[in-house]
């Protein structure tokens, strides 16, 4: 069959982090479905939804915030593959402070990646609804993401960092453990996954129907504990030198896949699903952090979960 | 060729400079200069520094437009630089990226392009051995002295065969007698080319033994205060420096001078 | 022959009187004035910038249109006026700016002396400034930041680090600007090489220095931008960093816009510093030594 | 009495035969052989580097310690020996380094000749060149992603578009070198402005060009790692990145300082090509015109 | 101050340059030479391009270190520069930042600190009004032309009060008019000053107007060929340029060089 070209815009370069992605390329899933995927990591999810918006990419994996700032903009976005179901940010403190839950945070220092990311909305709405105010009971600290970040606990600048776990697996590689202290419920703030301009997915159905499928077949694939050698040289295919540290490595996709797997009340909707009130938790955080101006007429245009079944079909 | 004896009285005049005037700004540079030089004959212009020598020059060269008066060169009036004027200036400004030979086939390469200057190559061997540097005719500017550099600078000028050669103080940077050598072999090329020739310098004695006339400037405005006849024989030689007529017509030169430039 | 074909061509020629027709024309394009030529341009930039974004070329989310840009030019002039929020991000991107500005040109200078005026820094350290230089300084920002912590501290240093060598290089090329000439005179006077190299290498330097320091501000303006792109902060460019990752792109265009005005000023800034400073450059006549 | 003293001075002092004691000395520093000031240098900053990460001034997730990071530029130099993914790394960042850098020169040559040569470019041009010039250029990378996409070309614009103001700013400045002599000359012998220009302006500028070029060679380098580092592609930029964001610390520096040998061998090439080039410019005796 | 009469012979010799050699890399600039000053004469040098005459000088002054020989001057060993030697260059080289007044006072401002330098200031003034140039104290360099540089070099030179005046073609950039009058100028100076002095010059005339002997030098390697005491009386005028005796010298010496310059 003839092979469809297709361009995948990433927002930062690791392999493992898109794992079931590079699981279904080196298995070849994405060949079985006639597709020939180009993997091309940006600078974040804004450039990623850039590079669509301007036809270089087919496919994206921006964050869900990200994807709503840009539908406001009247970019005609949609989410279709939900790949961090328990989100990607967690609230951070280093293992040995002595810190267990969001009410210990009262008069610190909260560091965040920039001013304003969606790590931002998520740290906020734990504070806020642990009773606690910013400028009174916390302030934020931007200190930016990897080695900038190490520097701010090493430093004693902050006391907490809301970011992404990956980071948390990183720095306990490096010698740095830190725990993770954010309340289940917050785990509704999902994380990146895959999106799709509208026009593209009206015009190109069979390619992201393929997509979908074979992303679903490399997320069961890593899931099974038997495959993680194969797994692993596939990441490190997909990224020579994230596979250089085997044992890291292995750690880094164990702390992925979990975050990957829908929590038990979901479980059963399969892999990928988004759950609306989640994605209403997303918008109202938003609005309050003023990132969005008003609630969007018809949330549900942002996201489809139609072809969820289809690709968790066995 | 031979040595021409002089006779500019009877001589037509080619070179006509009428009226001219030169304001930059607010200053007046040149006012209202007359000046007519005979076929063949050599001029030559001194005067205190800033009278105006090289204005006048560059404006019977074409080089500057005058503010007012005019410049007819063989009955053609002069409105820019034109093949028949060659001229020379104090620094030889040789290009140090193309050799001699290419330096002095410079003019031709300008207005007639590379192939009218490889043709060219032979004539301006010639004129290079004509002042004595055929050898250096491979070598770089670099490696001349300066008076080797002046030497090519009058090769690149008689390059286009000018019927008016304008020389702008053309050997003052050299030392004395490298500058007493290049004035003899300048006479000499002058009367065998029968080139009609103008030279601004600062040295009486140069002027006085190279010129048929001088014409003596003063400053503010610039204008030609008197014209001296110098009825030396030709050819001159360095010799005649010493004669008590030389010294007697340098005198003189530089009593009008030194009034002028020193007060009263 | 000659003499009468003269004298024919003289028969038919009008004679000439002072209105020579001189063919020396600038060309057209130099005849414009200055303002025809920079607002015809400013509008074919604005031109050329609407018609991409109007027939759609590139997407609103990744080039604004200028109206949108213009009107948030005004948004953000006005924010900056009430002294708010981006008053004070500008403050203290200029602050960075002027600190790191300064810090350059006096480890510039000082490196640049030593590089110009002894062997061991021309042979020995030159060469280790110029593998340093080629290094991307971006990947120094967490070394800026685990010593000097997130404050504007590590901003200025990577400033400072982007800035310093074009002034080094010019202000070693400015020392061997003195002639021989120069050397010589202060060496019959007397001079030891301290008095010359104050007083008469450094002096002569100068305009070298300057060219030097044009560059730097410019570099110090990409220094400073980029240390608050990465290390966080109160500054524009955390600004600009937070507007980009909402897709605010009229926003990034016109705090960029501002961003040009403070480099632009501090380029025109140290344009006339050297022309009230280095006065004697202007002219250049027989008595001077320059 | 004068003479008396002059005497009794003569008598006591012993005849100077040629062996005369001159003070004139090079100062200690700079009699230091070339090899041993590199040396002592290298070991100088080898050692203070070893010391802060000893002593734990600042923890090894930042710096990591000279050893760490000799021994990863050996797994390096063996990767790309045996042509792993870091020769391939290195040879796409190398291809866009020298793409962008004939692109910046053509662009940056042509924009300087405009500049330097014409009114027009000077007054109405050249301050939008600066004002462009200081603008954060990181900002861009989304939209020349968005016009030519995640190969190469949108890495090579980025770094011809930073590298390419110095060169402007000092061909401009080269077109300025010829003198009025020169100048009177060419006009002199009927030269027209564009051969005054090709023949005259342009060769004489040459140093000054080969300066902008220097100063290129950096900000080329800079500007494709950069590019590397926003905008995906397969180069060393996009390796240090990974590495950085895994704190994978010795690894970013042995990365930064293969790509300094890149551009330090990129400057020499520039030094060298000039040498060659412009013979001419190494002695200036009175025969020369520059 | 009174002209002095001349009488070199009977007047110490002060300035002894004995078996003067130095050799660049392998070319030998100077080989041997000797030479002596007497106390208040007048010397010149002169010579081909390129025969060493500044490299004397230099040495002299003890701004290069002979290779072999020795320079004494008042019986002490010229071993670096020195403060009773003034030199002057063909360039004023007046530092432009600086006012003719602080240019002049440059050589006591690094030698003895500003302080000094101010209380120099007085006379500082009077030696520009010396040399007629009072008015312009005020004005920065490049406000001056050629002549009035030169005059505040001289200044500068003078300022220090040396014994022994070194000149290095000082006027040859000057115009010939204002060179003359410079030159009647120095001469005034050195004679009112009882300076010795030595000049370096490639003019023939001006040699012989000014100095009390002439060391005519021959290049490859650089060497005394030949001493010419000039016997003119003092205070010399331009006129005497016009005698026969001055016309006699000047050709002597100029039929000397010929030879040399231009091959046998
Ligand atoms: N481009 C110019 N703009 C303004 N004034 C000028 C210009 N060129 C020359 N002058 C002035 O015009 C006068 C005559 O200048 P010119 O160069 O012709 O003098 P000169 O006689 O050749 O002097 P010198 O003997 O020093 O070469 C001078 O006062 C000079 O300052
Ligand atoms: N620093 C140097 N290194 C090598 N050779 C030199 C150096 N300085 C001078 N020379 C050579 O020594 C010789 C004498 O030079 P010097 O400058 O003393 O000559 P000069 O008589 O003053 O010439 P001019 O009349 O042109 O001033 C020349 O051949 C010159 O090339
Ligand atoms: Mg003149
Ligand atoms: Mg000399």
């Amino acid at each position: 069959a003839a092979q469809t070209d297709i361009t995948v815009a990433v927002p930062n370069p690791s392999a493992i982090t898109w794992a079931p992605m590079w699981a279904a390329v080196g298995e070849g899933y994405f060949e079985a479905e006639g597709l020939n995927v180009d993997v091309q990591a940006v600078d974040g999810s804004s450039q990623v939804l850039q590079a669509m918006s301007a036809g270089q990419a087919q496919i994206g994996a921006p964050g869900p915030g990200p994807v709503l700032g840009a539908r406001a903009r009247g970019l005609d976005v949609v989410f279709i593959y939900n790949l961090y179901p328990k989100s990607v940010f967690g609230l951070l403190v280093k293992a040995d402070s002595g810190l267990a839950a969001p009410t210990d945070l009262k008069g610190k220092v909260i560091g965040v990646g920039t001013a304003d990311g969606a790590e931002v909305s998520f740290a906020r709405a734990i504070l806020n609804d642990a009773g606690m105010q910013e400028g009174e009971d916390f302030t934020f600290l931007p200190v930016g993401d990897g080695g900038t970040a190490a520097v701010a606990f090493l430093r004693g600048d902050v006391d907490a960092y809301a970011g992404a776990v990956s980071d948390a697996a990183i720095l306990a590689n490096r010698g740095l453990e830190l725990t993770e202290i954010t309340p289940d419920e917050y785990l509704a703030y999902f994380g990146n996954g895959y999106a799709v301009l509208a026009d593209y997915m009206a015009e190109n159905p069979e390619v992201v129907e393929g997509f979908g499928r074979a992303l679903v077949k490399g997320m069961r694939f890593i899931s099974d504990p038997a495959n993680e050698d194969a797994a692993l040289d596939h990441m490190a295919a997909g990224n020579p030198s994230e596979g250089e540290d085997r044992g890291f490595a292995a750690s880094l996709l164990a702390a992925a896949t979990e975050r990957m797997t829908p929590t038990d009340a979901y479980i059963e909707h399969g892999f990928g699903y988004q759950p609306p009130e989640h994605w209403q938790t997303w918008q109202d955080s938003l609005i309050s952090s003023g990132d969005l101006e008003k609630p969007f007429d018809d949330l549900t245009a942002g996201y489809s979960n139609d072809m969820i079944e289809g690709w968790n079909a066995e | 060729m031979t040595a021409r004896t002089r006779e500019p009285a009877e001589a037509r005049p080619v070179y006509r400079i009428e009226r001219l005037t030169k304001t930059y700004g607010g200053f007046t540079a040149l006012h209202k200069v007359n000046l007519t030089l005979r076929k063949g004959e050599f001029g030559a212009v001194i005067g205190s520094s800033g009278c105006g020598k090289s204005t006048l020059l560059k404006i019977m060269a074409g080089l500057l437009p005058p503010s007012s008066g005019r410049v007819v060169l063989e009955d053609k009036p002069v409105l820019g630089p034109r093949r028949d004027i060659g001229m020379m200036f104090q620094q030889a400004t040789l290009l140090p990226w193309k050799t001699t030979l290419g330096n002095v086939l410079l003019p031709i390469e300008m207005r007639d392009g590379k192939a009218a200057a490889r043709a060219a190559e032979g004539r301006a061997e010639e004129l290079l051995e004509l002042v004595g540097i055929g050898r250096a005719k491979h070598v770089f500017p670099g490696e001349l002295s300066g008076g080797m550099a002046q030497r090519a600078a009058i090769c690149r000028m008689l390059i286009s065969d000018p019927a008016v050669l304008l020389l702008d103080e053309p050997f003052s940077a050299l030392d004395e007698l490298t500058r007493d050598f290049m004035n003899m072999e300048l006479q000499r090329i002058c009367l065998e080319r029968e080139a009609t020739s103008f030279l601004v310098t600062h040295s009486i004695p140069e002027a006085v033994i190279l010129a048929d006339r001088i014409f003596i400037m003063e400053a503010n405005p610039g204008r030609v205060a008197e014209i001296i006849e110098i009825d030396l024989p030709r050819p001159r030689n360095l010799d005649m420096i010493n004669t008590a007529k030389f010294g007697e017509i340098v005198h003189h030169i530089r009593e009008k001078l030194g009034k002028e430039a020193f007060g009263a | 022959m000659i003499e009468q074909s003269v004298t024919a061509a003289r028969a038919q020629m009008p004679e000439y009187e002072g209105d020579t027709v001189w063919s020396e024309h600038e060309p057209l394009i130099d005849r414009i004035p200055r303002w025809v030529a920079m607002t015809g341009l400013f509008i074919a930039i604005v031109g050329i910038w609407y018609a991409v974004t109007a027939l759609e070329i590139v997407s609103n989310i990744i080039l604004p249109t200028p109206m949108e840009t213009w009107s948030d030019i005004v948004f953000v002039g006005g924010n900056m006026v009430s002294g708010g929020y981006m008053l004070e991000a500008l403050v203290t991107t200029t602050k960075t700016v002027l600190l790191a500005f300064g810090l350059a040109m006096a480890i510039g200078f000082s490196l640049g002396v030593l590089v110009g005026e002894t062997k061991f820094g021309e042979r020995a350290v030159m060469p280790y400034l110029v593998a340093i230089d080629t290094m991307p300084k971006v990947a120094f920002a967490p070394l800026f930041i685990a010593w000097l912590g997130f404050g504007i501290a590590s901003k200025v240093a990577l400033a400072t680090f982007i800035a310093t060598f074009p002034i080094v290089v010019s202000t070693a090329a400015g020392l061997y600007a003195a002639s021989e000439n120069e050397r010589m005179l202060f060496k019959s006077i007397g001079a030891s090489r301290m008095q010359t190299l104050v007083r008469l290498k450094l002096p002569t330097g100068l305009p070298y220095f300057f060219t030097g320091l044009k560059i730097a501000a410019v570099g110090v303006m990409a220094g400073a931008i980029t240390g608050e792109f990465l290390g966080g902060g109160q500054g524009v460019g955390a600004l600009i960093r937070v507007s980009a990752s909402q897709l605010d792109t009229p926003r990034v265009f016109s705090l960029i816009i501002y961003l040009s005005f403070l480099g632009l000023a501090l380029f025109l800034a140290v344009v006339w510093v050297q022309k009230t400073f280095v006065f004697w450059n202007k002219s250049d006549k027989p008595g001077g030594a320059a």
